[in-house]
């Protein structure tokens, strides 16, 4: 399947396609991933009056569904980011190209392009996109935590999980400055570094040798809503039987 | 068609319209108050929300749109009332059409400029909105033609422009006559507006020719900015958003709306402004079996719309299909059906019950049943996304969008007053001039 | 909102009152590159300002008559940082995560975003930093043009 | 990040800290002083430190960045230059968390920057527990502290009393010292987090003196018995990792899980299959499964049993037990035959939900291990690490030290939330004439405390501290690299300093001669340093610890056998129909992570609840009481009630009511405040040898308040499929 | 010179301007003025129009303009969106079609303007001051023809005819 997946692509625009596989079979639901996400993404912390509201931003989540009932009864894990189509339907219908699809695959929000339509809210369809209602705020001092590589989103725009682009711009950056090419693994989005069941893996899926490519390969391999055609490039390994 | 004489001279018409337009009674100068402080209030509860953010507003993940998308489209949909009704009552040469045509596309100016703000209030970032706009930038970026947003914004332009040419054009006659008879800062108006309107033959040929093409592409683009409007909703990868009826559906279900707006603004003029010789009850008959014939079209597309969803019976539909019919939504979704067919049928089909007081009924129910059914393709879809997990925990309006929404009602009110106040609300020259069936 | 206009309205008004009127073109003159200050421009993000030390490995010595030195050396023996004003930088609304590094490994003079430093004295804002600037200089050299290659 | 660059990142930031007692004004610059080591901005720095948040003892790297802070200086307002803390992540080189950290561990940071940390020393004003402090100065502070402690000692030493947290290391054996110079009895812990009943087991066992290891990642079949090991129990992150490696780390070979616990724990929902026990039927389940084994001839080690135990394995009845467990005998036995069938089988037990009858329990489970002969080996049961044995604070019940206690120091611990409050905790706090908190943060105990001398943070203090469970000898040492951010004072130096007050001999012991006790020859204490500690190779380690099992298998404790006494609860069935399990939650483990704002959004795993834990019903009792999702629901126990949201809860056993530890703080901070504290309103019912507090021997009636939808959930919906279909 | 007649019926007015043809009258010289339109026979008065296709040419320029202009700009800045193509008439098509109108409505606009000779008014030909009921129609002529055309406005039945000066 991964092979077709590969083959499915267009000419490839850059060298890399970044890409990722999760492992519910490795899986736990324990959330590390999330708030590693929180610690490198200056997400903002709401209250519990807007949690309520369903206003809290999570750009990874860990959805859990129930299976069966008691006491024959299974529960089903899986982390939830955003799934950086290849195809994203929340792309074509912004209309000031505030998110798009850049040349390594991913699928970028400018912040300061967004002027709050939330268009590609409604239409994407793993609702892994949020949108500040409100001017973020912490209580003094938690913005010392502030991680600077990354911008604090200001009211009115959208946000989603970016697969931590700081990181990756930040790797190739060194990368180019000791003149050596990236190392698979080398890049780790803050959820895939914190994993303890190690269930996450990143890397770039236009390197058939790539962990990831291997287990996108896999025959475990599936794709979240694959009906839809969006082409995701997160790949779900799924639980073994 | 032959004009005999017998309709020439009665200056009766032109003393009814122009005496509503030279004095003002104490009821007027009420109204125009209440609704203009009612609009005022809008305008603040509007700087309020930018100012705190647009979280004082119930939106909410995964349901980002909300009451203003819905107020949008009900505009927009209501604005289908005035041009294309009288276009089409042009080009079929419907005789009746004399009292209505003006009132009509009155109607249809001022829900554009309505139903055109709502996007704008709705962003997270109103101040930007002139990004949306193809001009040279420092940025040397360009708006995304591509986005359905982009193409509303173009039809919509296209449209006011239209729809304003074509309530103005026929309406140069009767100011140049005004321009003619009054004096002072009214009459300086009416004269530049009249663009020195002689009344030779060469204007009249010219006003004739444009007004027949106008008719003709003020109806295409009217059936497109509709169409779009729906396919702001039908390009979204959305359960029961994403359906090729949306177009025709919206399109069929504003002119549905827009009728039963015309039928209310004309019963409230005859009263109001006791014109009770002009508007008579034919033509309530008349457009109430407009109304009752698209009612009929309404329920025909709405259940096409449900059966399928139904029969095809896909999880992400069905959960909002659910929801509508006998979920969350359900209190809605009946209300909606009883207005929008159960009403109009009754009080329209059958023969003896239908009066202007029974069309006029129908027509309020009509778009309470319209209003209802937007929000039924707004909400509802937005709150059953593909994923179960993300199932919102449902939207409730707050104060403030309410406050807006109603705020742009009294808006529609205000400018309409203003309206009727400035420009003759019948068209004197056609009424003179299209003889009686 | 858009506060770039008032950012830069204060960084107008910051330029008039720099501690010490470093004069830039004395000391290239004396073959000093911008390098041998603003150190970090070749391999970091910022290039940075240089702390008192580094200037007092010179004006230990040299010209300590002058009246900035003499102010320097206070500072220096205040063992107290010299407050220097930004003249350079982006507001933090524009999210531009900007890096020397990678500019100067392709080449990129100083004096394209800098101005000619050697003719003036005080440091002023000789260039306008806007995305027009940056892209457009992209463009010529055929960087990536990728919104997300500075915005993120 | 890889061991690579890990030492690349090392090379680049230099020791030392990285100060910045520099400022400027908010409008214009003023000086800054010139720092011995330049802050670049945008330049990351990772240095190694100890992850505090809970006493597994995960070595973590720290990322500091460049950042600026606005403080208050004689009334004018300055920016403040200093080297801020970005990110926490896991040390790559420490064998327990490898380079990854749980939730809470990465949280840490809020800790630290908590605004409801404490500024500085404080002495109390108001009446005890009313949180009612004002600052005062070091100076003063110990002076009041050591002369109020003078007076005890002068009278009577032992009436001292030292609470602290669990954790051995070099803070512990300070604290010991100190009690030892002043004559007084050593320093004592009860924390829940402390697993008292697993290591006593342990010790009646395998003679190990502290917690067992468990090799999961090598084992091919796991039972799991009572333990959360995945949720919040002894190590998360080691047995995640373990967990993951089981599963589809080897190539051929996938691990199967069975889970057998009283509440469908995070574990149980890993697990390939859950066995639901009925609460306290541990005992029985372990027993059959071990009479089983017997009698199937499956066991490979049946001689190492001693007498009594196998007797009692001899004597169980599978039938009976099935019963007594709530399962079907035909499971039971498929379960037993499946454990012994395996090559590499393992059991995991543990008591995450303690009851009465539990160290039984965790015994008969231990020498299940033992039966299947897999102690000391790869996939089975390892010796703790060594030094977890000596410098820690022995388990006791917190009561009678309270009850003897003229003058209390608290340390990492909150008794006040921790224990019931029929136990009468607060009085008896109240009660102590002087009593002296070190916490940083002013919680539920600090409340009743006379004097406040906030510690510093774990991430800007020093210390060296053994992991709780690592597959070799182990130890995080950290030492400072962020000045503290306030006015606080690392407990060993506030110590010292009321000693000399006090004119006693005490100088707290360093953390490298703390740590060296278990580093190898020639180790250079520089890299230890550099690296965030030592972590040897499993095996690798010669510690008293790790002898074989037989030679403990007729040691006294084990010869008394099994006590096959069922659990007993308190509240008759009648009135009290329900059973009632708090549980160390994954997000707030005891309650102490509830004043991170990240924990608290955190979508709980089990119910997605935020802001807010609610009660856990299964959908039986819900229909029966007509309670539906988010109704507010009181939970009455004979010992008081609480209210809060409940959760039907789909995989709950009928007649079980769950709910996680971490609500209801009186104090504790701005976060911690919402919700309620299960452990309130539990009776004061202790398990008889340990004397470790039985969180699950309370019965509970359920009554529903209202309609009040207070439960905050990310995700309401729980199920796949919609409700919807042809209708 | 230009002489004023008014008519009361559009029948008396229509034999007026037959006879003023006959005598050899140039339609353009004639102008009717009316407070309705008049339907005066067909080959009468006409009044040639290219109104429709200017219309169609207005609708056709702005439309092909709106093409070139999105295909540049896409191409200018070149962003990938959903995997779509740079360009496609199906993701702009509905752009190009409303500006298409947006043109045709325009051009009929300007037409009329045009046509109708509100643009190119001569000021100093004289307009009568519109009474309701009543037929204007002013006829241009040479001073010489004055009398003789008036003569023949009389005969046709006009109820009143006057002589006009041009307009300082």
């Amino acid at each position: 399947m991964g092979v077709q997946i590969m083959a499915e692509q267009p000419a490839p625009t850059a060298s890399h396609r970044w890409g990722m596989a999760i492992d519910l079979d490795r899986c736990t639901g324990c959330e590390a991933c999330v708030v590693a996400c929180h610690a490198e993404n200056n997400l903002p912390v709401w209250n519990p009056t807007e949690a309520a509201r369903g206003r809290t931003v999570h750009w990874i989540r860990v959805d859990r569904y129930y299976e069966g009932e008691f006491p024959d009864i299974k529960v089903k894990y899986m982390p939830v980011l955003c799934q950086q189509c290849d195809e994203a339907p929340c792309e074509p219908v912004c209309p000031v190209y505030a998110t798009y699809r850049n040349p390594e695959g991913l699928n970028v929000q400018v912040y300061n392009r967004c002027v709050g339509t939330r268009y590609c809210g409604n239409n994407c369809p793993y609702s892994v996109r949020f949108f500040n209602f409100f001017p973020p705020q912490w209580d003094a001092p938690l913005e010392l935590q502030h991680n600077p590589d990354v911008a604090v989103r200001m009211v009115g725009v959208m946000e989603k999980c970016t697969f931590c682009i700081q990181r990756i711009q930040r790797a190739k950056l060194d990368a180019a400055a000791d003149g050596r090419p990236l190392a698979d693994g080398e890049i780790k989005p803050a959820c895939v570094q914190s994993c303890p069941a190690e269930a996450m893996v990143f890397g770039d899926l236009n390197d058939p040798e790539s962990k990831v490519s291997r287990l996108a390969a896999s025959g475990r391999a599936t794709r979240l809503l694959e009906d839809l055609g969006t082409k995701p490039k997160v790949f779900y390994l799924q639980r073994a039987k | 068609m032959a004009t005999t004489l017998r309709t020439l001279p009665h200056d009766q018409i032109q003393e009814d319209t122009w005496r509503t337009l030279r004095n003002t009674s104490p009821q007027y100068v009420t109204a125009v108050l209440l609704t203009g402080s009612v609009t005022a209030w809008g305008l603040i509860c509007w700087a309020y929300q930018i100012s705190k953010g647009l979280g004082v507003v119930g939106k909410t993940r995964p349901t980002m749109w909300a009451l203003y998308i819905l107020n949008f489209v009900f505009w927009i949909g209501i604005s289908h009332a005035g041009t294309l009704i009288s276009a089409i009552l042009r080009l079929t040469h419907a005789a009746w059409r004399k009292p209505v045509t003006r009132a009509a596309e009155a109607i249809t100016v001022f829900c554009l400029m309505i139903g055109g703000l709502f996007p704008i209030i709705h962003l997270g970032r109103p101040w930007l909105f002139y990004w949306l706009i193809p001009y040279p930038n420092s940025r040397l970026i360009w708006p995304n033609f591509r986005s359905p947003l982009l193409w509303d914004l173009t039809a919509i332009l296209t449209y006011l422009t239209g729809s304003m040419l074509f309530l103005y054009l026929p309406m140069i006659p009767d100011l140049g006559q005004l321009g003619l008879h009054t004096g002072g800062a009214r009459g300086l108006l009416y004269r530049t507006l009249s663009l020195g309107w002689t009344g030779s033959d060469r204007e009249w040929h010219a006003l004739e020719r444009a007004m027949k093409l106008m008719a003709g592409m003020i109806l295409a683009v009217a059936v497109s900015v509709h169409t779009v409007v729906a396919w702001d909703f039908a390009m979204a990868l959305a359960p029961m958003w994403h359906s090729t009826i949306f177009g025709p559906y919206f399109v069929v279900g504003a002119i549905f709306s827009g009728i039963a707006a015309l039928l209310l603004i004309m019963a409230v003029i005859r009263k109001t402004m006791g014109l009770e010789a002009y508007i008579q009850p034919r033509h309530f008959e008349n457009l109430a079996k407009l109304l009752f014939l698209m009612s009929l079209l309404w329920a025909y597309f709405t259940v096409a719309e449900n059966l399928t969803v139904w029969y095809g019976n896909q999880p992400h539909e069905m959960a909002v299909f659910g929801a509508r019919v006998r979920g969350r939504y359900a209190p809605f979704f009946w209300s909606m059906v009883i207005c929008n067919f159960i009403v109009p049928c009754v009080l329209l089909g059958i023969r003896r019950l239908r009066s202007i007081k029974t069309a006029v009924i129908s027509a309020v129910c009509v778009l309470a049943g319209m209003w209802l059914e937007r929000f039924l393709i707004v909400i509802p879809t937005l709150s059953f996304p593909p994923l179960p997990s993300a199932w919102g925990t449902g939207y409730n309006a707050t104060w403030v969008e309410i406050s807006i929404a109603i705020s742009t009602f009294a808006a529609m009110a205000l400018l309409y007053l203003i309206f009727a106040k400035l420009f003759p609300i019948i068209a004197i020259w056609e009424y003179k001039y299209v003889p009686d069936e | 909102m858009n506060y770039r206009w008032l950012i830069s309205l204060c960084a107008a008004a910051a330029l008039a009152e720099q501690p010490i009127l470093f004069p830039h073109n004395r000391h290239m003159a004396l073959g000093l590159a911008c390098l041998d200050c603003h150190s970090g421009a070749d391999e970091r993000a910022a290039a940075g300002i240089p702390s008192v030390n580094k200037c007092m490995l010179c004006h230990d010595k040299l010209a300590t008559d002058k009246p900035g030195v003499k102010k320097l050396r206070e500072y220096a023996a205040r063992k107290v940082e010299i407050p220097w004003e930004r003249v350079y930088g982006f507001s933090p609304e524009a999210l531009v995560k900007f890096r020397h590094a990678p500019h100067y490994r392709s080449k990129i003079d100083c004096t394209t975003c800098h101005g000619d430093v050697a003719k003036s004295t005080v440091a002023v804002l000789a260039v306008k930093h806007n995305m027009g600037t940056c892209i457009t200089c992209h463009r010529q050299h055929g960087a990536s043009q990728d919104c997300a290659t500075c915005h993120y | 990040m890889d061991r690579r660059d890990f030492f690349k990142i090392f090379s680049t930031a230099s020791a030392g800290l990285m100060t910045g007692a520099c400022g400027k004004k908010l409008d214009t610059y003023i000086p800054l002083l010139v720092p011995d080591q330049e802050i670049v901005p945008g330049a990351e720095q990772w240095y190694p430190a100890l992850c505090g948040e809970c006493p597994s003892g995960c070595g973590v790297i720290v990322r500091v960045m460049e950042s600026e802070r606005v403080i208050e200086r004689n009334g004018e307002k300055f920016r403040q230059k200093i080297a801020a803390v970005k990110k926490i992540e896991g040390n790559p080189l420490d064998t327990v968390s490898g380079g990854r950290l749980c939730a809470r561990g990465q949280a840490g940071v809020q800790s630290l920057y908590n605004p409801d940390r404490l500024r500085g020393p404080m002495h109390r004003k108001g009446p005890r527990g009313q949180a009612d402090f004002i600052a005062t100065s070091w100076d003063e502070a110990i002076a009041v502290a050591a002369e109020k402690l003078d007076r005890v000692r002068q009278e009577n030493p032992s009436q001292i009393v030292f609470l602290t947290g669990p954790q051995p290391g070099a803070r512990a054996l300070a604290i010991a010292q100190f009690l030892d110079a002043l004559g007084a009895p050593p320093p004592a812990c009860f924390e829940l987090v402390d697993f008292p009943l697993e290591r006593k087991a342990a010790e009646q066992v395998y003679g190990w003196v502290g917690l067992p290891v468990y090799d999961l990642s090598n084992a091919r079949y796991a039972l799991g018995i009572g333990a959360d090991f995945l949720g919040g129990w002894t190590s998360p992150v080691f047995y995640a990792r373990q967990f993951g490696h089981f599963r589809q780390g080897r190539s051929a070979v996938r691990g199967r899980l069975v889970q057998a616990q009283s509440r469908f724990s995070i574990t149980a929902q890993s697990a390939d299959e859950w066995a639901p026990l009925l609460p306290g039927s541990e005992l029985p389940f372990a027993l059959a499964i071990g009479h089983l084994l017997l009698s199937e001839k499956m066991a490979r080690q049946p001689e190492a049993l001693p007498d009594p135990v196998r007797q009692a394995f001899d004597s169980a009845d599978p039938a009976s037990a099935a019963r007594a467990c709530g399962l079907d005998e035909r499971r039971l036995r498929r379960l037993a035959r499946e454990l012994g069938e395996s090559e590499a089988p393992l059991v995991i037990s543990g008591a995450s939900t303690p009851q009465t009858n539990s160290l039984a329990a965790l015994v008969a489970a231990a020498y299940l291990n033992v039966l299947l002969g897999n102690v000391g080996r790869p996939g089975g049961v390892w010796p703790p690490p060594p030094g977890t044995a000596e410098n820690r604070a022995a388990f006791s019940n917190a009561l009678s030290l309270l009850e003897r206690a003229q003058y209390l120091f608290l340390d990492g611990s909150n008794p006040v939330y921790t224990l019931p409050a029929s136990a009468g905790v607060a009085e008896k706090l109240g009660r102590i004439p002087t009593s002296v908190s070190f916490s940083p943060f002013l919680d539920d105990s600090a409340a009743y405390v006379d004097l406040l001398l906030p510690d510093h943070h774990p991430l800007e203090g020093s210390n060296a501290v053994f992991p709780m469970v690592a597959p070799g000898p182990a130890v995080v040492v950290t030492t400072q690299f962020v000045q503290p951010l306030y006015d606080t004072r690392a407990t060993e130096q506030v110590l010292a300093a009321i000693a000399a007050k006090m004119g006693l001999s005490f100088q707290p012991v360093p953390a490298r001669s703390v740590a060296e006790r278990i580093l190898p020859e020639g180790q250079p204490w520089d890299e230890v340093v550099e690296q965030g500690g030592f972590w040897g190779e499993p095996g690798s380690d010669s510690s008293p610890g790790s002898r074989p099992a037989r030679s403990r298998a007729s040691s006294p404790a084990a010869s008394s056998g099994i006590d096959g006494a069922p659990a007993a609860f308190s509240g008759e069935a009648a009135q009290f129909p329900l059973y009632f399990q708090p549980y160390l939650s994954l997000q707030f483990q005891d309650g102490r992570g509830a004043n991170l704002p990240w924990m608290q959004e955190l979508p709980d795993p089990v119910s997605s609840a935020m802001w807010g834990l609610p009660v856990e019903i299964d959908t039986r009792t819900a229909a029966a009481l007509g309670i539906r999702n988010g109704d507010l629901v009181r939970v009455e126990s004979p010992h008081g009630h609480i209210d809060a949201p409940a959760y039907v809860h789909p995989a709950a056993i009928p007649g079980v009511v769950s709910m996680a530890i971490g609500g209801g703080h009186k104090h504790y901070g701005r976060y911690a405040g919402r919700g309620a504290n299960p452990l309130s309103i539990l009776a004061p019912v202790w398990e008889k040898t340990t004397g470790a507090l039985a969180l699950g021997a309370t019965r509970v009636r359920l009554s529903k308040l209202g309609p009040e939808r207070q439960l905050i959930q990310f995700s309401a919906n729980d199920r796949e499929q919609g409700p919807w279909g042809y209708r | 010179m230009y002489l004023m007649s008014e008519f009361s019926d559009q029948f008396t007015l229509a034999g007026a301007i037959q006879a003023l043809k006959l005598r050899g009258a140039d339609a353009a010289d004639l102008d009717v003025f009316s407070t309705e339109p008049v339907d005066l026979p067909a080959g009468l008065l006409d009044r040639p129009s290219r109104m429709s296709l200017l219309t169609v040419c207005g609708g056709a320029g702005i439309g092909l303009l709106s093409v070139f202009f999105v295909y540049w700009t896409q191409h200018n800045y070149e962003i990938v969106t959903g995997g779509m193509p740079y360009f496609s008439p199906w993701a702009t098509g509905v752009i190009h079609f409303e500006l298409t109108m947006l043109g045709a409505v325009a051009g009929c606009f300007l037409t009329f303007l045009w046509e109708s000779g509100i643009l190119r008014r001569d000021k100093r030909a004289p307009v009568p001051k519109l009474a309701s009921g009543v037929l204007y129609l002013r006829v241009r002529c040479e001073p010489s023809q004055m009398l003789a055309t008036g003569e023949c406005l009389y005969q046709a039945g006009a109820s009143k005819v006057e002589k006009l000066e041009e307009r300082a």
